[in-house]
């Protein structure tokens, strides 16, 4: 493991099942926005110096920066942006992909995930292109 | 009627679903090449979206903004489906003139003078005047394609204008001022063949469900949105994917750049590229319900009724004198070119226009085709789906009182 | 407000004019500089056209053609007596944007070398990348005109910039992302003093009431339709009947020929000229309509309502921290950028988003005016005549409690 | 007087009274077309020699020829076409402005007056041009 990457508890301590629960009872969208935001602060702020061009996602509104790599075939992902309720968005995608193995990365559908947790906002064409740059990205780790 | 139009009461129910014909019952609209009318459902979608969803469109992170740009790129896919063809090869434009400008542009300006584009003598203006343009900017040559005595293409001078230097073959999918229908698939497969590009100009095909630029293997092709029961101000040009990833763009403005500085800009992918401002986003979406209305017609029906029409009205020609059909020997699309020896054709539509019968005189914005014939204008019929055996009969009685009025 | 809105009674009923506001009762819109709502009467307007009187222009003979292009040309007219110029120098665009581009290539294009364009740091891309492009095509220098600390144009700069190569200057009538007003009257003297033209980008001044072309002696003035409450798919190129006469056409096609052989043609006089193909008819009827429709509000009480609810915005905004409100100082169109010291203007935008508030958040198609701010985004309001004290009041309410919790 | 162009009765034998008894006599379009065709038949051909470009109005639908000349200060003026209905129309314009001074050519309002005869249908601004064209020219003569 990398230890420059501030380590985070999505796809550990916090499981989809979680999430799940979490969204659900997060009636409307205001309360999801809420949940969001939340969820963004329990994601560390990556170091400055990490912020760079090298990790920076294209194709998004705000900024997001990811790093991924994987170790005895599971899958590490770290994540970052300067927006919060984009970090939440991240929290999200972490919980999804962390410790996964290559094959189930490849064949996971985040959109209609999202979807089913009440977040087709993010998913629809003029929004979900960042969602969707950040997800092209993640399935090109090997 | 039935033997050639086995849905005729299909057909003449169709009639009610344009509010035109409510406003005036007694119209015989027969000018559809130049213009279709709308049925209610494209003026609905128009309306419904300034109603329901106005925003601008691909800027915004609010719902209204979302709903309109989902609106406007599902109407792009809506179309591109109907054609056969990527989302990302359709470029909305105002029409079918601004789609051959953008090409003549796009990817003429990267020509080299000598570089010869062949242009077929059935065009219209707009698939002959930006070649022209882009000859006088480049130094490109215009060779027109000869038309043999019946008014088709002259396939064997054809083939031999084809060479070396050709690299562009412009082309109508049926001549508006005739109806004439090319020979495409020869012609396309013979440009190919000699390593030229193929321009099709859709603007008289759509309409009449004519193949789509997939099932041609064009290059390029263009058309209207308002001449295939679609919303004015609207276009759509398709480009084969890997020609359009190597366009510059032409014009520039919001929508089409990533970056901009003053010390250099950079440009986003087609079609955005190439769609510089605010596009005409609530046609896009009228456009697109009329595509499928369009395509909710059966084909076949569709053929049958329309060349149904033609045939019903050609027959009736016969029993009038000095009447003569252009191009009557080729292959046509349902229109249908007249010139009368012992009348002009404007008296003749003048005639006609008493009786609310609606028919075009003139050119036919297709100089180099009229002068083919040797005629300085010509009467038009252009036939749509909404048209019925009435607006032929009507026509034939009033086109006899005219010739005998005139005479 | 009374004070600043003696109208505010007859203001609030304008909002129940927008069926938008029908289908969603709760929208605050705070957007219209993106694109502007709708009135009934436009859409009316233009689904008239369609119903009764649907033709193609210019070419018809029978009376439904003549009906419509008498339709369309009093739309042109109708627009050039309210901008108070000629309807010969007025050309039917898509938009703003294609009308800055057509004078880009139909004029820059006879720009040499060396020549040079000032092109201001306030400017929308689509005043700027045309100029970029043609920079690329012909040689000609841009020189940015530099703004100052307030964000307001450096005058004293611009002066020296102005000299014997400068052959236009390129100036928004106010600017989109922070809704500064350059000091155009200036600025139009000392360029013609210096022998350049000027071309003002009104995308953003029509909509308020601003001078049109005639009042500010521009050259060359370019709009949309859209962003005047006016249909999508539609602008207005103003250019002088002088400069008109000798710009050669950009596009080519039907209508702007005169005739056509493939041994050379000849073009028709402007602004048919500048329109090739069939122009976005019901479009120019709808934004006739639409201009007739705010020429008919009192300028005064609109003035008055507009930068009433502006002035009660930025008063709220004093009471929340962290707020910054971009070019401030600058005498501004009711447009008010944000940007906030603890927020990203995104999140801020999402928050209001969710109760129904749409606010443009983003670059604003200006990336040069951001980054003269040093910001890499900011949060605008852009209010037009349909707006009420109750938005802004629950703008103020929902931006306090965003804030709060992103804080 | 110039032989070359043929003689006719309009402004001399026929005057505007009568035509505008004809043309109200005519009720509804397809009438006034009737008309129009009658009118036309009487303004004789000229011959193919004078029907050259010298002669020829541009901006009109169909050819028009025209020639005009003053003769002790009255207007003498010849048309032709190859419409059998513009000529008709120009039979009108020939009996309004024939044997009329400069000064009466330069102040009568032809479209206006044709509008009274119920042919506002052509003056409307897509018909008008060839109308406007021809007046124009007739008011350059001098
Ligand atoms: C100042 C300014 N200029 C030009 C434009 C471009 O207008 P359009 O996208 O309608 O062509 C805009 C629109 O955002 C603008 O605000
Ligand atoms: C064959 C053909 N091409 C091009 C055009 C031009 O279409 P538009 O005027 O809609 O741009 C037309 C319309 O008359 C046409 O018939």
């Amino acid at each position: 493991m990398n230890p420059s990457y501030p380590h985070h508890p999505f796809g550990e301590r916090i499981d989809k099942a979680a999430l799940q629960t979490r969204l659900e009872a997060a009636q409307g969208w205001e309360a999801k926005n809420r949940l969001l935001v939340q969820l963004g602060r329990e994601l560390p702020d990556w170091p400055a110096t990490l912020r760079d061009d090298a990790h920076l996602v294209s194709g998004c509104e705000s900024r997001v920066w990811l790093h991924g790599e994987y170790v005895d075939g599971q899958l590490r992902l770290y994540a970052d942006s300067d927006s919060r309720i984009v970090k939440g968005l991240l929290a999200l995608v972490l919980t999804a992909y962390c410790g996964q193995t290559a094959e189930m990365v490849a064949r996971f559908d985040a959109e209609a995930w999202l979807q089913t947790l009440g977040l087709q906002r993010f998913v629809s064409a003029s929004r979900g292109n960042g969602l969707r740059a950040i997800i092209r990205h993640i399935r090109e780790y090997r | 009627m039935s033997p050639q139009c086995p849905n005729s009461d299909l057909f003449s129910q169709l009639r009610s679903e344009f509010p035109i014909f409510g406003t005036h019952p007694e119209l015989v609209y027969l000018d559809s090449a130049a213009t279709a009318q709308k049925p209610r459902c494209v003026l609905d979608a128009e309306r419904r979206f300034y109603e329901e969803h106005n925003a601008n469109v691909h800027r915004g992170s609010y719902a209204l903004a979302i709903a309109a740009t989902d609106a406007f790129e599902n109407a792009r896919s809506s179309i591109a489906g109907l054609l056969g063809v990527a989302s990302d090869e359709l470029i909305f434009t105002r029409g079918c003139t601004e789609g051959i400008n953008l090409v003549a542009h796009s990817w003429g300006d990267s020509l080299a003078a000598g570089d010869e584009i062949l242009v077929s003598t059935l065009e219209h203006h707009a698939n002959i005047v930006p070649w022209q343009l882009l000859a006088q900017r480049r130094g490109v040559v215009i060779r027109p394609i000869p038309l043999n005595a019946a008014g088709q293409i002259d396939l064997p001078a054809y083939q031999a204008l084809l060479g070396p230097r050709t690299r562009l073959v412009a082309i109508t999918q049926a001549a508006n001022a005739t109806g004439t229908l090319p020979p495409l698939a020869e012609m396309i497969a013979a440009a190919h063949a000699a390593g030229a590009l193929v321009l099709v100009d859709g603007a008289q095909g759509v309409v009449h469900r004519a193949d789509g630029p997939a099932a041609l293997a064009a290059d390029f092709y263009a058309f209207s949105g308002h001449k295939v029961y679609g919303p004015t101000g609207i276009g759509v040009l398709y480009a084969r994917r890997e020609l359009l990833a190597n366009l510059p763009p032409w014009q520039g403005g919001g929508e089409m750049i990533e970056r901009v500085s003053f010390a250099g800009s950079s440009f986003a992918p087609a079609p955005q590229r190439f769609e510089a401002g605010t596009p005409p986003i609530a046609q896009a979406i009228g456009l697109a319900t009329a595509m499928r209305w369009l395509a909710a017609l059966d084909a076949a029906d569709l053929h049958a009724h329309e060349t149904g029409l033609q045939h019903r009205l050609e027959t009736g020609l016969l029993d009038l004198p000095g009447v003569q059909v252009l191009a009557a020997a080729t292959p046509r699309a349902p229109i249908t070119a007249l010139h009368f020896a012992g009348a002009h054709a404007y008296d003749v539509a003048h005639c006609l226009d008493a009786r609310q019968i609606a028919v075009r005189v003139g050119q036919h914005c297709a100089h180099p085709l009229l002068a083919h014939f040797g005629v300085s204008s010509s009467l038009r019929v252009s036939l749509a789906a909404y048209n019925t055996t009435d607006d032929i009969d009507r026509f034939l009685v009033a086109l006899g009182e005219a010739l005998e009025l005139l005479a």
